[in-house]
């Protein structure tokens, strides 16, 4: 097993383009994109509760969970799943204050290499820039 | 009774803010286009539509509470902008203030409003003076607080705090924007209302509008 | 006129995602996407010379073109298209060093604003990681 | 004249380059696997696949600068990955390096073998020891210096910095990678030869090959 991420963007596009780059480098590690709405009629430019509460379970192993967002609405969005969630489920979760795609690809290497929750939640923070 | 407010005064204000905002849904627009991203009007229609929509299919709820807990879950799961975690949590948070009473008295309206302010704090961690929606719920709580204590009716209380809402809401015109997208504006932010806080302006006055139409 | 912006990602979905959504709070701004590879059987992940080279010079107004990127290998390519404009047009562009989801949102916002080549940038490079 | 250094043996280097690396498609994508994005013999494979195509369709280049030229640029747009702008800056700084020369001398050799690695350190900024290509470059440049100055032949100044370059990535293999993708990896990426150090030694090996299969 290893640490899962879940991409959590205002654009779909841009949550799957993340996990197509990041899985690259980790092709073990359950990486799930949670962009856009989610609202019946097509997906607009937003965030989704669901979007997010679902990614956080397909990417729950054994290790736990780093969510990764975009701007200050998708924090707030993964703020609230992350109320709605089981304490146990709760305490295997970190939102990680990091540049979304360049901490999902440096958080997805250390995964892949078997590091525990608290390190990959570090490598997606510490994220160089245009490393 | 009229003015009483119970779980149809609830209902009513639920159903009468989604009316309101479907009408200010264009002029949200506008104020968020302004200074944000130009979608506060038709994220909320979306999530009142969606509100009316679970108010018409489901079970109706026995409580204000049950009422405002819907209109919570709701707007979280369908707003997909700030707003919807935001009032998501407001509402939950009033909610729950509410325990499970069916007629809310003044004070207990003075704490509910309370509670929303708290919820939206919570969530979005802005302070007074920020330009956020809670530069109108701060007054407002503040205001029903005041009204409550002062011996005020439940519709005195709500009234009060529209009113200071509203105030609040135009208030925030001249501030410079530190949370939320229009802080990207910096500066730019001075000269337009926020969205936000317009809306939250709104959904009270709708609260007072619903408990003037109560049943005689 | 306003600054211009490249968007240069690995992933063509993370470009055109970057683009859909800065766009959002920057009407006017001329941002473009330039993800992926180009070369005549398909996108891969990576990044192309003439997709950014391209990009610059659709993106190229009066006021100059901001190029953000994400991981290193694009920051060579776009320094490597850097060489090979003219100086006049190369006086008139600036690499960031910036979170590039982030990065292109706040510089778009500056962009907007009507603020100079210098300010954008530093917008850029100052990006809020989920403001 | 066999071994000369001219524009056909440039030809002879480049298909022969791009005819190894085909072979050597996989294996270079198993060492991306390990410490990168499995993706570097297909870039090369791809950049120099189109470097045959322009050779084949294209007027015949008239001086070795005139082919090293071309296939920087090819190299450029279409490789994809770092070693796009690596090698096609490698490949156009030591084009530059040549003049118009149309057959090449020993000192010559070294100093386009130095020009190539300067054009790989600009672009990269990566130092010896870094575990990237600039560990086979930077012995290959030393060696073909040192041959040409003891008045080696170019084929013994290529021969030189080919067995350079070989032994400069293998002894990569211990090292922990500080630039590209696989200083991702920290120490992690120990264990590994670095794919493009061994790409470049190909490559190196290729001009060896091609000195030695001169028309007589
Ligand atoms: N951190 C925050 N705290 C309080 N209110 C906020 C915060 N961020 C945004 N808001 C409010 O949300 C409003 C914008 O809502 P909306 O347009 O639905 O969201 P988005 O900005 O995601 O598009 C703002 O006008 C402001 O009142
Ligand atoms: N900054 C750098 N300086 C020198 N060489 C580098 C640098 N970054 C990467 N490389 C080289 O590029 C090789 C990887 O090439 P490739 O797989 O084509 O690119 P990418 O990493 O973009 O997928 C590495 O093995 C290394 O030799
Ligand atoms: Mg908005
Ligand atoms: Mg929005
Ligand atoms: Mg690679
Ligand atoms: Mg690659």
């Amino acid at each position: 097993m290893s640490v899962g991420l879940v991409i959590v963007s205002h654009s779909e596009k841009i949550a799957v383009g993340v996990v197509e780059l990041a899985a690259q480098m980790a092709p073990d590690v359950v990486i799930v994109a949670a962009g856009g709405t989610d609202d019946g009629d097509g997906v607009r430019i937003g965030t989704s509760f669901e979007r997010v509460r679902a990614g956080i379970e397909e990417a729950m192993g054994d290790d736990g969970v780093v969510v990764l967002t975009d701007l200050g609405s998708a924090v707030m969005t993964a703020e609230t799943v992350l109320e709605f969630l089981e304490p146990e489920v709760r305490a295997a979760v970190r939102l990680a204050e990091a540049a979304i795609v360049e901490g999902a690809v440096a958080a997805a290497v250390q995964s892949q290499g078997g590091a525990p929750l608290e390190e990959v939640l570090r490598a997606a923070e510490g994220a160089v820039v245009s490393l | 009774m009229a003015g009483s407010l119970d779980t149809a005064w609830a209902l009513r204000w639920m159903r009468e803010t989604a009316r309101v905002i479907a009408v200010e849904r264009a002029a949200l627009i506008d104020l968020d286009r302004a200074i944000g991203d130009a979608d506060h009007g038709e994220n909320l229609d979306r999530g009142f539509t969606a509100v009316l929509g679970k108010l018409d299919t489901e079970d109706a709820p026995a409580t204000p509470a049950a009422v405002l807990k819907l209109v919570a879950m709701t707007l979280m799961s369908t707003v997909g902008g700030a707003a919807g975690p935001l009032y998501g949590t407001a509402f939950l948070r009033a909610a729950t203030s509410l325990g499970d009473a069916e007629e809310i008295e003044a004070a207990q309206l003075a704490t509910m409003i309370a509670a929303a302010r708290d919820g939206i704090v919570a969530r979005g961690k802005a302070e007074p003076g920020d330009k956020t929606m809670v530069d109108a719920w701060t007054p407002a709580a503040d205001a029903a607080t005041t009204a409550a204590r002062e011996g005020s009716t439940g519709a005195e209380v709500l009234a009060a705090a529209a009113e200071a809402a509203r105030a609040g809401a135009v208030a925030t015109e001249p501030l410079i924007a530190r949370k939320g997208r229009a802080s990207y504006l910096g500066e730019r932010s001075i000269g337009h209302q926020d969205p936000g806080a317009v809306s939250s302006a709104l959904i009270l006055e709708a609260a007072v509008d619903a408990a003037g139409d109560g049943a005689p």
